[in-house]
């Protein structure tokens, strides 16, 4: 079943996915582009019965951002990683809380975190962060402070 | 209500007075095993770490299960040998929370100073990570847990007080970590080498030993090259690994590298 | 104040020479008396007793009564941060049983006395900390119990952390540990107590 | 009686961490719910990228800090597989063994948390007391009550001390009977099921949508547990049955949890027999030096670009006492972690509020948060 | 010979104004020891003893609970500050009295500052009606029973006011709460009173007791009892009614706003109400101070005997309030107040009926027969 997961995906999904990479531990990992997002959400939910969507996450590449699903069959009792790459300036891509309602913190966050906007998501606002909150933490750009500059050293006692 | 995995729970009697006669009974049987010697240890008189806690101690009550060998393993405040420290600085290097700085403790030839750790407990977050490091085990950490202060700048523990600490013997960490060997070793890019000898002057373990090299002969007719060349020789059983010589070499021609 | 005069059981007046009005004629009501005595004798009594609480000063008095009082019985905060919130729980437990001390959590600011920051203090909650400090009536105290709210801990580097919880509300006393035990916890108590036994004001 | 919104703040009894639960209130109905997070988000994830592999280790304890061992396990797994390093057997069935007192010592805070919601005073402090016994078994092996920092990328720090096993086993045989006294305190008073049946409902087919896992899941009759459906570490080696119930309501994840401390008891008893018979080495024979401890991580980058490590992704999932929990890490060959993501399954059980809290009373929230079984610190992360 | 407070009081008066009296010169010693100056002392004197017997006794109830309490938390409970943490309640009252009274801007003053003092004294002026033993109390009232239950059922009028006047949303909705569930329950245990009432024939609890000298009324009236019982602790706000507490942890509680003395009030009359619950238990339905025939005579004989056995069974019955304290999870608001009136005021109906059933029959099958009904 796993062997064959692969064909059936780029057979389903044809051009809308680039490629399946094989990753340990999961039925793969699927590459797809990221303006059939909808498209590909559903056909996972329907045609695959991957009815559980356990994570979203956003990874900064500072020239390209990417977005990662990772998707939960009880049928196939196995876990699909479904990821995509935006560009870096004002990426863009379909929220996927329409098809599964627990996506919408996990969106949330991402935005906020990494500054990838989900279109028709249904209350994009702060969630770790407070209210007034610009910065988007987790960008490569966004530096921590130094340690040394909090406190002042006290040295040779 | 029963699935595959759980129990038939014992329902609630229906007759109004049994609704709450079992709890009640319950409660009421933990009172009479703790009228006399209820499980609350009187913390400034009795410590969990006195041994008489070991076997008896009424964790439970009515069951008296002993704590163990609870305590052997224990990270506590540390206890700092000064005397055997090298002042590699492999402690202050491993610290997650950058908490351990190396401060020159007075005395000793003022040439070259020596730095040991000093500690400030307001950052430690008492991972044992700098004890593990330690190639000496001179910086162990001891089941001492109070420390509590009005003024912030007590928490910072100096190197004598680390001192005081490790002369009060109190029972150290016994359990030396399973260190996995590593064929990581400091190698030695010959060109790039000066032979200043600032490595094995700072080493800690006084590993690094400077031998001469012939370097190649005058050619015929030139006078001899008066200066005779010297290159370090790391003697890989005594390096305790700590990079010291890599930061100091003014040519950056050690790394770290493989020998097989 | 001279000695008044004595009268014997039977009633007769045996007064030495006394300025005070001596109690010959009949028909004086005692109360007249007492009041002519009140009027004379209640300023002097007030201006003593006042001289002597001012040179004394108030703590001889009442102040050693009211800190055996306000340390043994301080009502701590019933809320948890982070992790230092279960070791605080803990020290409740059966086995470190902090009631002994008559530490009873209150969860309402207004009838607390002592608030045990226990855990990762972060911008978002900055003000409503600040908030529940104020509601609370003097006098107050305050620990920093872990290195989180000492000096910011293991996250003092972060984005949305407080570095000390000592930048928000003034500390009387910082506990380490990450988390402290709930002994070390009790200890820091312990000596919180020793310092409100020395307060003066 | 006017409708208005009532703020459950930080501080409150009933939320036993920082965070916010904002009720629209009608009268004595609730009419919605919004959930107010990040009182305690602290950066893990940017912190961790500026630190050594193994020295994230230490956030991991501090992130949730009721189940300390099990987050440590979740990020080691994902660790050992973008880096491509495998820990002894030993070391794994210690990992087992360790997770699972982890998810009895979480539990028991649980139950500790729960009884006090519904009003029981007396069972807080058994629970409290029966958890410290737990807490001594992981002070003598790792060194410490609440943040051990035991496990590393290839291993754990040290060997189980000796007589470690037999105390164990007490430690088991008085859990046993404890668990008895609890469900007579609980499951046999009427107030209790007054108090607690058929709240919060939360039917299978809402829990897989909101992505809810754990015991709240296996309370609405799924078998879905991640130690039968996806073995790790020593997982495949043990027997055990998956703690279920029908009842989708706050009893039923009352029964889930505590059938699940039972079967720990029941894997622990397996792994301490093994872990008798076997000895071995708890680390793996070679780990690079600079992951941090037991190292110093002094490396320097000419060291790393001569050597080329190679570049990997690590996805780990383990059943967490509250659910389903993950790990993502991306490795691009450095000395740090290039991408740590975590989900919590307290995350996901709190985005479905409002399924499990909109039409009951208000005086019914404390018993179904506290059925939710709610740690802040690893929501926020 | 029998020595009663008034005796007692006067006595101490007597010997007051007589010590005074030898000091003053005659026309002044005469007015100082003539009758009705003894006497208005005497009064003085009794009420003082009255007092300070009620206030300590609640202090010693509250030390008693958080003692039993912690042992069935298998904990120590109080034990650092004084012997065995007896002066604990005093460090948290005085402590409580010195911390400075925070009223919020908008509180309404009057409201805010009496809710809390009238509540306490109005539970207080109960300990002068209830009697403790032969002569221990202020004379013999007629109708001393429904006097004490009528200042009882004042509490939820000032909880109430003190509720809304701190002007507190949560507070108001807290106080009307607590004040539902007080009411709901003052038919259940009227009805119970009814039924003793019944069989013991007069409102005059000294009669009453009189009454149980060889047959307690918990044995005929046992529904009573337990009905009076589950009255008394909605009344005192114990668990399982324990609504404030759980206010507190809901919405606001209605004493949040206070802080300092009146919180402290509020403290202390919680476990003023509950003794007054244990005083009005065991005179209605164990007998007061009597004690049954079997008792030999030596134990019942020697001084104060009547108040020792009195006082040893309120504060059995006080353990036992602590005792579903330490067991019992809360119940719910509305199932509180459904329970009160659907289960509670029937079976207080049944109560009364099989009250009436027993004075007229004067024996019963099951129950056996009262042989003091015959006379």
């Amino acid at each position: 079943m796993e062997a064959e997961f692969p064909a059936l995906v780029s057979a389903r999904l044809g051009d809308r996915v680039a490629a399946v990479e094989v990753f340990p531990g999961t039925l793969g990992r699927v590459r797809f582009r990221a303006e059939a997002a909808l498209d590909v959400f559903r056909s996972m939910r329907d045609d695959f019965a991957f009815d559980h969507l356990s994570m979203v996450g956003g990874i900064d590449w500072v020239d390209h951002r990417e977005v990662f699903y990772v998707l939960w069959s009880d049928a196939r009792r196995a876990y699909v990683i479904l990821s995509t790459d935006l560009p870096a300036e004002n990426p863009h891509i379909e929220s996927a809380t329409p098809t599964w309602p627990g996506a919408n913190w996990h969106e949330r966050e991402t935005w906020e975190m990494v500054d990838i906007h989900f279109d028709h998501h249904p209350d994009l606002r702060h969630l770790l962060m407070p209210d007034g909150y610009v910065f988007h933490p987790l960008l490569r750009s966004f530096k921590l402070h130094e340690p040394e500059e909090l406190e002042v050293k006290t040295r040779n006692v | 209500m029963a699935a595959e995995g759980v129990r038939k729970e014992p329902k609630s009697a229906d007759n109004p007075i049994l609704w709450v006669a079992r709890p009640m009974a319950t409660a009421a049987r933990q009172f009479g095993k703790s009228l006399i010697r209820p499980s609350t240890i009187v913390y400034p008189f009795e410590r969990l770490e006195d041994p008489q806690f070991r076997e008896e101690v009424a964790v439970a009550a009515g069951k008296p299960i002993g704590v163990g060998a609870v305590w052997d393993n224990y990270r506590g405040v540390h206890a700092l040998n000064v005397a055997t420290c090298i002042s590699c600085n492999l402690c202050a290097f491993s610290c997650p929370d950058l908490c351990i700085d190396m401060v020159t403790v007075p005395g000793g030839d003022p040439k070259h100073p020596k730095k040991c750790p000093e500690i400030d407990y307001g950052k430690c977050s008492y991972c044992g990570f700098c004890s593990d490091a330690c190639p000496e085990g001179c910086l162990t950490m001891t089941t001492r847990y109070e420390l509590s202060t009005a003024k912030r700048s007590e928490m910072v523990y100096s190197p004598a007080k680390l001192y005081e600490v490790f002369q009060r013997k109190l029972p150290m960490n016994p359990v030396r970590i399973e260190l996995p060997e590593n064929e990581d070793a400091i190698l030695l890019d010959p060109p790039l080498c000066i032979g200043c000898n600032a490595c094995s002057r700072d080493c800690p373990t006084q590993c690094i030993t400077m031998i001469d090299i012939p370097k190649v002969g005058p050619k015929p007719g030139e006078k001899p090259a008066k200066r005779i060349w010297k290159e370090p020789v790391i003697n890989d059983s005594d390096c305790v690994r700590c990079g010291t010589c890599i930061s100091v070499c003014p040519k950056e021609c050690l790394f770290w590298g493989s020998r097989t | 104040m001279n000695a008044s005069s004595v009268t014997t059981a039977s009633g007769t007046a045996k007064a030495p020479g006394t300025e005070l009005p001596v109690v010959t004629q009949p028909g004086v009501p005692f109360i007249e008396i007492e009041t002519l005595r009140a009027k004379e004798f209640l300023p002097a009594a007030k201006e003593a007793l006042s001289a002597m609480i001012a040179e004394r000063g108030r703590e001889d008095l009442t102040q050693p009564v009211f800190n055996w009082a306000g340390r043994n019985s301080l009502f701590p905060l019933h809320w948890g941060l982070a992790c230092c919130a279960i070791e605080f729980a803990a020290a409740f437990g059966a086995r470190w049983d902090a009631e002994r001390f008559g530490i009873v959590p209150r969860s309402s600011p207004r009838q607390c006395d002592l608030m045990i920051v226990n855990g990762t203090v972060t911008w978002k909650v900055a003000h409503k900390l600040i908030a529940l400090y104020e509601q609370m009536p003097e006098p107050k105290w305050v620990i920093a119990m872990g290195n989180c709210a000492t000096g910011g801990g293991p996250f003092r580097t972060a984005y949305s952390v407080v570095p000390g919880v000592d930048k928000l509300v003034p500390v009387d006393l910082y506990i380490a540990g990450c988390p402290p035990r709930p002994e070390a916890m009790l200890d820091g108590i312990l000596k919180l107590e020793e310092l409100i036994r020395e307060r003066k004001e | 009686m006017s409708e208005m919104w009532i703020n459950m703040g930080p501080q409150h009894p009933m939320t036993h961490g920082l965070w916010n639960l904002r009720v629209h209130v009608d009268g004595e109905m609730v009419l919605d719910v919004d959930p107010e997070m990040g009182y305690l988000h602290r950066g893990i994830e940017k912190i961790s990228e500026d630190r050594h592999y193994n020295e994230v280790v230490t956030l991991m304890d501090r992130c949730c800090y009721v189940a300390g061992l099990a987050w440590e396990h979740l990020y080691i797994l994902s660790a050992e597989q973008a880096l491509g390093i495998r820990p002894p057997e030993r070391a794994e069935w210690i990992r087992v063994m360790s997770e699972e007192f982890q998810r009895l010592g979480s539990h028991l805070m649980w139950y500790a948390a729960f009884v006090q919601d519904i009003g029981l005073m007396a069972p807080f402090l058994y629970g409290m007391r029966d958890r410290d016994l737990v807490l001594d078994l992981f002070q003598s092996y790792t060194g410490a009550r609440m943040t051990y920092e035991y496990m590393r990328v290839g291993g754990v720090r040290n060997d189980l001390p000796n007589g470690f096993t037999d105390q164990s086993r007490k430690v088991c045989d008085w859990l046993i009977d404890r668990f008895e006294e609890y469900d007579r305190l609980c499951l046999a008073s009427a107030i209790f099921h007054k108090r607690c049946d058929g709240l919060g409902k939360m039917s299978r087919a809402d829990c897989v949508a909101y992505g809810v896992t754990g015991p709240m899941l296996r309370s609405a009759g799924s078998k879905r547990d991640l130690r039968k459906d996806r073995p790790y570490s020593a997982y495949d080696r043990v027997e055990f049955d998956v703690a279920t119930a029908d009842g989708a309501d706050v009893t039923a994840r009352y029964l889930v949890r505590m059938e699940e401390m039972r079967q720990s008891v029941r894997i622990i008893r397996q792994a301490l027999d093994w872990l008798d018979k076997n000895p071995g080495p708890v680390m793996a024979a070679r780990v690079p030096r600079w992951l941090g401890a037991p190292y110093a991580p002094i490396g320097n980058e000419g060291y790393l670009l001569k050597r080329n490590y190679p570049k990997g992704l690590g996805l780990s999932a383990i059943e967490e006492p509250h659910g389903e929990a993950q790990a993502y890490i991306v490795n691009d060959g450095g000395e740090h972690p290039y991408r740590v993501k975590f989900r919590s399954p307290v995350f996901a059980n709190i985005s479905a509020a409002k399924k499990y809290l909109v039409g009951y009373r208000i005086a019914d929230i404390p018993p179904i948060m506290g059925s939710v079984d709610v740690c802040v610190g690893e929501c926020d992360r | 010979m029998s020595v009663t407070l008034l005796s007692v009081a006067t006595a101490i008066s007597q010997a007051i104004l007589g010590a005074i009296g030898s000091v003053l010169p005659q026309p002044a010693s005469g007015a100082v020891t003539n009758v009705n100056t003894v006497d208005g002392l005497a009064a003085l004197i009794f009420a003082a003893i009255l007092l300070l017997a009620s206030m300590l006794n609640t202090i010693v109830l509250i030390w008693w609970e958080r003692k039993l309490l912690g042992r069935f938390m298998d904990r120590r409970g109080a034990m650092h500050v004084g012997y065995a943490g007896l002066l604990q309640n005093f460090a948290d009252g005085i402590k409580l009295f010195r911390k400075d009274t925070v009223k919020p801007r908008e509180a309404d003053t009057l409201g805010f500052w009496s809710g809390p003092t009238a509540y306490m004294v109005t539970s207080l002026i109960i300990f002068a009606i209830l009697p403790v033993s032969t002569g221990w109390n202020s004379g013999s009232l007629p109708l001393s029973l429904l006097l004490a239950l009528a200042v009882f059922s004042f509490a939820p009028l000032f909880i109430f006011v003190s509720a809304w006047s701190s002007n507190n949303k949560y507070s108001l909705i807290g106080g009307m709460r607590s004040a539902a569930q007080m009411i709901a329950y003052e038919v259940p245990i009227l009805l119970a009173v009814v039924a003793v009432v019944l069989v013991s024939g007069s409102f005059d609890l000294q009669t009453i007791v009189l009454e149980q000298t060889n047959y307690w009324f918990w044995v005929p009236l046992f529904l009573a009892l337990v009905v009076f019982v589950a009255g008394m602790l909605a009344e005192m706000e114990r668990i399982p009614f324990d609504l404030p507490e759980a206010e507190a942890e809901l919405v606001e509680g209605w004493n949040t706003e206070y802080g300092g003395m009146m919180f402290a009030f509020f403290m202390l009359t919680d476990y003023l109400r509950a003794l007054l619950g244990s005083f009005l238990i065991v005179l209605l339905f164990l007998g007061g101070w009597t004690m049954p025939g079997w008792v030999p005579a030596a134990a019942t004989s020697f001084p104060l005997a009547g108040i020792f056995w009195f006082m040893l069974k309120v504060y059995i019955v006080f353990t036992v309030f602590v005792w579903i304290r330490a067991s019992l999870p809360r119940v719910r608001t509305d199932q509180l107040l459904r329970v009160g009136w659907n289960r509670m005021v029937p079976l207080a109906l049944l109560s009364v009926v099989l009250a009436a059933l027993l004075v007229t029959v004067k024996c019963l099958p099951v129950l056996g027969c009262i042989p003091t009904l015959g006379g």
